[in-house]
């Protein structure tokens, strides 16, 4: 606890001092040795070698010695391991899902964010999931992380212990923005996040539309603020005229309803020049996709 | 302890050499068998029900092709030993022959699937069920590389032939066809594995 | 490379059915077919190393130095290269080809054409690899580890490079097919196994480690291609494939990988520290046979590079506590390394400086290679610079230097001239300071939590990544120093005698360079 | 692990023993097809292996001459397939428990 953020941090960081610290005192050792050794038989100080060639108890005590060695340091690293690993039953559960470049995290009422919010002391459980390639879901502060892998679903646990906001990062490389797949832990005081939590889904409401965007993970790869990400920004699209090219010969098409749907239900059909084609078919419903047109009407 | 003298040939390391190579296709198959051990785990009830798919006869009968031609290829070799070439060389191309016949069977097999539509990355194949659809994956990979390397032991014992006719393989020096059939038999026994595997778990 | 005053014919001057290049390609003289690969390989690493530092210049800074899509296809294509093209085949294929046959006392190899056949896959799968990089499509952008289902998605030119590696695996096998047979038949009368150089003894174990575990990286390869090319998909979810299954299978060959990279680069030392200390080496046998030890458990640990993939929690358990063992080997070879010093008469000659200076980084390497196998620590530390550390102080401090090592040790032999040494030593103490920055930055960043294989990063790391890429240019600075002093020898150093060093082995009995047949007559060994 | 080099004066086996050999793969290869057919228990599928291997053990020391060659190569194969298993059990460990 004095280690770290989280019950988790803690254990993990006295079992890496643990294990450094030996590997420290085997590496001083040796290099010791090796210098004292480099002095003393130096061809100045001892021109006349002495053939030793072996001493089997010697061997014996430097084959049998590092093997209990070793077996601490593995035990050190496995002590907490299964506390690491195993959730408490009463653990919140958060679905976690990953797909290139982005996050969602859902809660168990079905709210779903782009920042993970979760409460001190309370133990949570994330489970992870992903929708296209390997991801991993990393948080320095907690030192712990977890694969998403599709078609699979993984877990993580921990408790926070002090509020903050702390990084995630995606550690398993996913492709062209993987450098940027990060997201925002914060750890709040448990009644904050109650009411958090207790908020309306009709507060929302308002922006559904952007809501959407970041739940599906659209802004992954573009952006509302008029600069271009992977994608073309969403800024000023609605109504303008877009040079794609539509089965290899390029042409011009106003932005209307009729082509966003048709962009997102069928990426690859316009792609719009200088971008590649590379947005992946996200499932969206009608009614999503409704509101998410009316939405990218109000960038103008 | 042999040290090569100028020219002439070790032919125990030859065999040697022969057997190394052996084992590295032991651990190559193995990682399909790997593969398959672990999806038939996953999906038992759909690998039973895609293998009833499977012609057996068809498949039995190449099993029987296949392991006539190892008989062939040992005499052949056994007749090149004892100084008989003639003999030898009937049994070699009867061997290419009998390989011949396994892959015809085989793409019969093949294309009797394919005109039904199940293949990889086809349509009728991706709407089946996950265990029938990696099935019949592993179905034409493993038995696909199999048939390459009938067809490459086919070409290696057809120059065999062609070796043996000029002279270059005789009772002195066999380690060439000895190899040859070293990596026949081992294909042998590949398939000896595969024909359980893909036909008999119905 | 003249020899001209000698009475005898070096194999450089040998004659044959060609002339000119083809004299080389066409060559089944396992010294000529060793040169032609260090040639390749030391042009394969410059490549590397120039990619190495174009990637430590854009980190520089957080932001867009060189644009993320080219940084990921710079860091794959330098990790590729690195791996498959210069370390894997490295030592034994150098080094191994040119002195094998002569350290047990044999013309050749077991099968010199099929030595030069060896050469030429590799020279097919390099050409295939490089290919890729400038093939529409661009270059491959996976990571060295072509991790499915990402690597069947990417639409870069991935089965190129992939059908590449396969062919370079093919090399491989063969060369170990190769190496275990020739130490098996041909060793010269009286040279019994426990009579063999340990060079040699880590050659076999090695030999057995290419023709054990490269098939299934070929295999696992095919896969990718049928997934790419045929929409095969076992390692697909939508198909019922399962990706971690890929993982297995790709690192079930690259672990033991590490080891092809790393035991023959132990060989090296073993022979070179006895040789500068003026004494046997200490502990000759557990030398020998921590060779297999390690090349055997290093087979079942693998998984170590799972432990945050999904794994089951009990294989994390098992292949944890195998990792654990490997070092046991490993340190006996350490151990016996420094106690051969003991009592010994040191001479400081540049290739002891790089000997010495292996078993200090290695041993940062491999006890860092500790920390990320306990399982809880790995949880912090997988996928973050500090694994990136930890495989540049084994591959580049281990291996590497162990090249390195051996340059200096065998050039004398190899190329029949002498290099000054100050330039040699002096390269080798900015090297050695360069590596540090540049690598043990690495450590504390990775601990800090900086993932791996990112071009952009939050500020807090900067200092530490400017410290690094400060490094990176004195270690470049240190390397020319060194290449320089041996491309100028090469052509301007004075001629060797046959055993500058006075080394033992039977390589030390004939003149430098070698004749065409090696040895007049066949040595015979006795006590 | 010394290697003598009048080793193996080269066994050559009759064309008898050949065709007793094939013959017996052949009955094997009808038992397998009975076994699979007649679906005695679940046991079918192992037995199936283990005929499987019988008929492999017949090809490997009869065709192939394993059973005229010293220890090191028996011992070798011997050691692939072990280390073979092994991979497959450790990948299961995986499997098994995730
Ligand atoms: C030459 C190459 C090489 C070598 C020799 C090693 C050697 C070892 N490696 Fe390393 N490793 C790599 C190359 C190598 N590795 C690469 C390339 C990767 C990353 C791949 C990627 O993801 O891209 C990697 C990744 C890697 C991981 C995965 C990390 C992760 O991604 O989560 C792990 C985890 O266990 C690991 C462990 C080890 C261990 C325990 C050894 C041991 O063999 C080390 C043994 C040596 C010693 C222990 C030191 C010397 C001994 C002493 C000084 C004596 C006293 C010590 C004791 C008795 C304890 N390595
Ligand atoms: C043998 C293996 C090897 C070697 C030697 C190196 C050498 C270097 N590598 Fe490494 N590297 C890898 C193997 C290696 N690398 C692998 C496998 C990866 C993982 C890829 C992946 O994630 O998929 C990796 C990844 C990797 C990363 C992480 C990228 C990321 O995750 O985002 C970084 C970052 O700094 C890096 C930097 C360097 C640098 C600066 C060098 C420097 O050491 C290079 C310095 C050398 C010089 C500056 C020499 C200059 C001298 C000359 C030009 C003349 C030389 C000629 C002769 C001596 C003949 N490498
Ligand atoms: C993996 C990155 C990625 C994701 C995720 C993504 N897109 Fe895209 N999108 C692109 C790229 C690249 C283009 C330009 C090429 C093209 O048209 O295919 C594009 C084009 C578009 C266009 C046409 C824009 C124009 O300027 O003409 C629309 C509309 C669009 N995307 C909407 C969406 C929506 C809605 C979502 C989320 C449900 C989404 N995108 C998710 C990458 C992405
Ligand atoms: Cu997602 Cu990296
Ligand atoms: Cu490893």
């Amino acid at each position: 606890m004095i280690l770290g953020p989280s019950n988790v941090a803690g254990k993990i960081e006295t079992s890496f001092l643990i294990i450094t610290a030996a590997c420290v005192a085997l590496l001083v050792a040796v290099t010791i040795t090796m210098l004292v050794f480099i002095y003393k038989y130096n061809r100045r100080r001892n021109p006349v070698p002495e053939d030793i060639e072996e001493n089997l108890p010697l061997e014996v005590v430097w084959t049998v010695l590092p093997t209990l060695l070793v077996l601490g340091m593995f035990y050190f690293g496995w002590v907490d391991f299964d506390y690491i690993r195993n959730p408490p039953k009463d653990a919140m559960p958060i679905d976690v899902i990953a797909r290139q470049w982005s996050w969602t995290f859902r809660y168990q009422d079905g709210r779903q964010t782009d920042t993970l919010r979760v409460p001190v002391g309370k133990p949570v459980k994330l489970v992870l999931t992903s929708e296209d390639v390997i991801h991993s879901l990393f948080i320095p502060a907690y030192r712990i992380k977890e694969d998403c892998v599709p078609g699979l679903k993984t877990h993580l646990w921990f408790n926070a212990d002090q509020t903050g906001t702390f990084d995630i990062f995606c550690t398993e490389y996913c492709g062209l923005e993987h450098s940027h797949m990060r997201a925002k832990l914060i750890a709040m005081p448990a009644a904050d996040f109650e009411r958090w939590y207790e908020t309306k889904e009709e507060a929302k409401r308002a922006n559904k539309g952007l809501e959407l965007l970041t739940t599906k993970g659209c802004l992954g790869c573009h952006t509302i603020d008029g600069s271009p990400k992977v994608g073309p920004t969403f800024k000023g699209l609605f109504g303008s005229t877009v040079t794609v090219t539509t089965n290899g010969k390029e042409r011009t098409v106003t932005a209307d309803e009729e082509y966003v749907e048709r962009s997102v239900r069928n990426p690859g059909a316009d792609v719009v020049k200088g971008y590649p084609n590379i947005m992946p078919r996200l499932p969206v419903t009608d009614e999503e996709l409704k509101e998410i047109v009316d939405y990218l009407e109000t960038l103008k | 302890m042999i040290v090569q003298a100028a020219g002439r040939r070790d032919r125990i390391g030859a065999k040697y050499g022969m057997w190394l190579f052996l084992f590295t296709e032991i651990l190559f198959f193995g990682g399909m068998f790997l593969l398959y051990s672990v999806y038939r785990s996953e999906y038992p009830v759909e690998f039973h029900a895609s293998a009833a798919e499977e012609n057996l006869l068809l498949g039995s009968i190449n099993t029987a092709v296949l392991l006539t031609s190892s008989l062939f290829i040992a005499v052949a070799i056994s007749a090149v030993k004892k100084g008989s070439y003639r003999l030898s060389i009937i049994f070699q191309v009867a061997t290419i022959l009998m390989g011949l016949a396994f892959l015809g069977i085989k793409s019969v097999e093949w294309s009797e699937k394919i005109t039904r539509g199940i293949y990889p990355n086809s349509p009728v194949l991706d709407k089946m069920k996950m265990g029938d659809i990696l099935f019949f994956g592993l179905y034409y990979v493993m038995t696909g590389i199999h048939g390459i390397h009938v067809f490459i032991g086919i070409c290696v014992i057809s120059s065999m032939v062609y070796f043996t006719l000029t002279g270059n393989i005789t009772k002195e020096n066999f380690s060439k066809i000895e190899n040859t059939g070293l990596y026949w038999h081992f294909v042998d026994i590949v398939w000896i594995y595969l024909f359980p595997l893909f036909y008999l778990i119905t | 490379m003249e020899n001209t005053a000698s009475e005898y014919e070096s194999f450089y001057h040998g004659k044959g059915k060609y002339k000119g290049i083809l004299s080389w390609l066409m060559s089944t003289d396992h010294k000529r077919i060793g040169i032609q690969y260090l040639v390749a390989l030391l042009t394969f690493f410059s490549v590397g190393v120039l990619l190495g530092l174009l990637i430590r210049l854009s980190l520089i800074a957080p932001g867009k130095f060189i644009g993320q899509e080219t940084y990921n296809r710079v860091f794959s294509v330098h990790g590729i290269i690195m791996i498959f093209l210069f370390i894997i085949p490295g030592v034994p294929v150098a080094f191994g080809n040119f002195f094998l046959p002569i350290l047990i006392g044999a013309r050749d190899v077991a099968f010199p054409r099929l030595n030069r056949f060896t050469w030429w896959i590799y020279l097919a799968g390099a050409t295939l690899v490089v290919f890729s990089l400038f093939a529409a499509g661009g270059a491959p952008d996976t990571g060295w580890t072509f991790y499915a289902p990402y690597s069947i998605r990417a639409k870069a030119n991935i089965t190129l490079a992939v059908t590449g590696v396969f062919v370079l695996g093919f090399s491989s096998i063969l060369t170990g097919i190769n190496f275990v047979t020739t130490i098996h038949r041909l060793r010269a009368p009286g040279m019994t196994w426990f009579k063999l150089p340990l060079f040699v003894w880590t050659l076999y174990a090695t030999g057995w480690v290419q023709l054990l575990a490269t098939p299934v990286l070929a295999i696992t390869l095919v896969f990718i291609i049928l997934g790419r090319v045929f929409g095969v998909g076992f390692f697909d979810p939508s198909k019922g494939g399962d990706p971690i299954l890929y993982e297995h299978l790709f690192w079930t060959y690259s672990h033991p990988a590490v080891y092809i990279m790393v035991l023959p680069a132990m060989g090296i030392i073993s022979e070179v520290i006895p040789v500068f200390a003026r004494k046997k080496i200490f502990g000759y046998k557990a030398v020998a046979f921590s060779a297999i030890g390690i090349a055997s458990v290093g087979y079942f640990v693998w998984g170590h590079h799972m432990f945050t993939s999904g794994m089951s929690d009990t294989a994390r358990i098992i292949f944890s506590f195998i990792t654990f063992l490997v070092a046991v080997p490993s340190g006996i070879k350490i151990f016996n390394w420094v106690s051969t010093l003991y009592k010994g008469s040191i001479v400081g000659s540049a290739p002891i400086y790089f000997a010495l200076t292996f078993i200090f980084l290695f041993s940062i390497g491999g006890l860092t290679g500790l920390i990320i196998g306990s399982l809880e620590p790995n949880l912090q530390l997988h996928g973050t610079y500090f694994i990136v550390a930890h495989f540049h102080y084994v591959m580049f401090g281990g291996a590497g230097f162990a090249i390195l090592t051996a340059l200096h040790y065998w050039f004398p032999k190899m190329f029949g001239r002498m290099y000054p040494e100050r330039p040699a030593k002096i390269g080798w103490f900015i090297l050695f300071i360069g590596f540090n920055l540049l690598y043990f930055s690495m450590f504390i960043l990775g601990y800090e939590g900086m993932p791996r294989r990112y071009f952009d990063y939050p500020p807090r790391y900067f200092p530490l990544h400017l410290v690094s890429t400060i490094g990176s240019w004195i270690l470049a600075i240190g390397l020319a120093i060194i290449a320089g002093n041996l491309l100028r020898a090469l052509f301007k150093g004075p001629k060797a005698p046959a055993d500058p060093w006075g080394g033992r082995t039977l390589e030390w009995t004939i003149p430098s360079p070698p004749p065409t047949e090696n040895f007049a007559e066949t040595p015979v060994i006795r006590d | 692990m010394t290697l003598n080099a009048t080793e193996s004066q080269d066994h050559i086996s009759s064309y008898r023993t050949y065709f007793f050999i094939w013959a017996a793969l052949m009955l094997l290869l009808v038992a397998t097809i009975a076994v699979a057919k007649v679906e005695v228990s679940r046991y079918s599928v192992l037995l199936n292996l283990f005929i499987a291997t019988v008929k492999a053990g017949l090809v490997l020391f009869f065709f192939m001459h394993l059973k005229y060659e010293n220890w090191f190569l028996k011992g070798v194969l011997f050691m692939v397939l072990v280390m073979l298993a092994i991979v497959i059990g450790l990948t299961f460990s995986d499997v098994w428990y995730r």
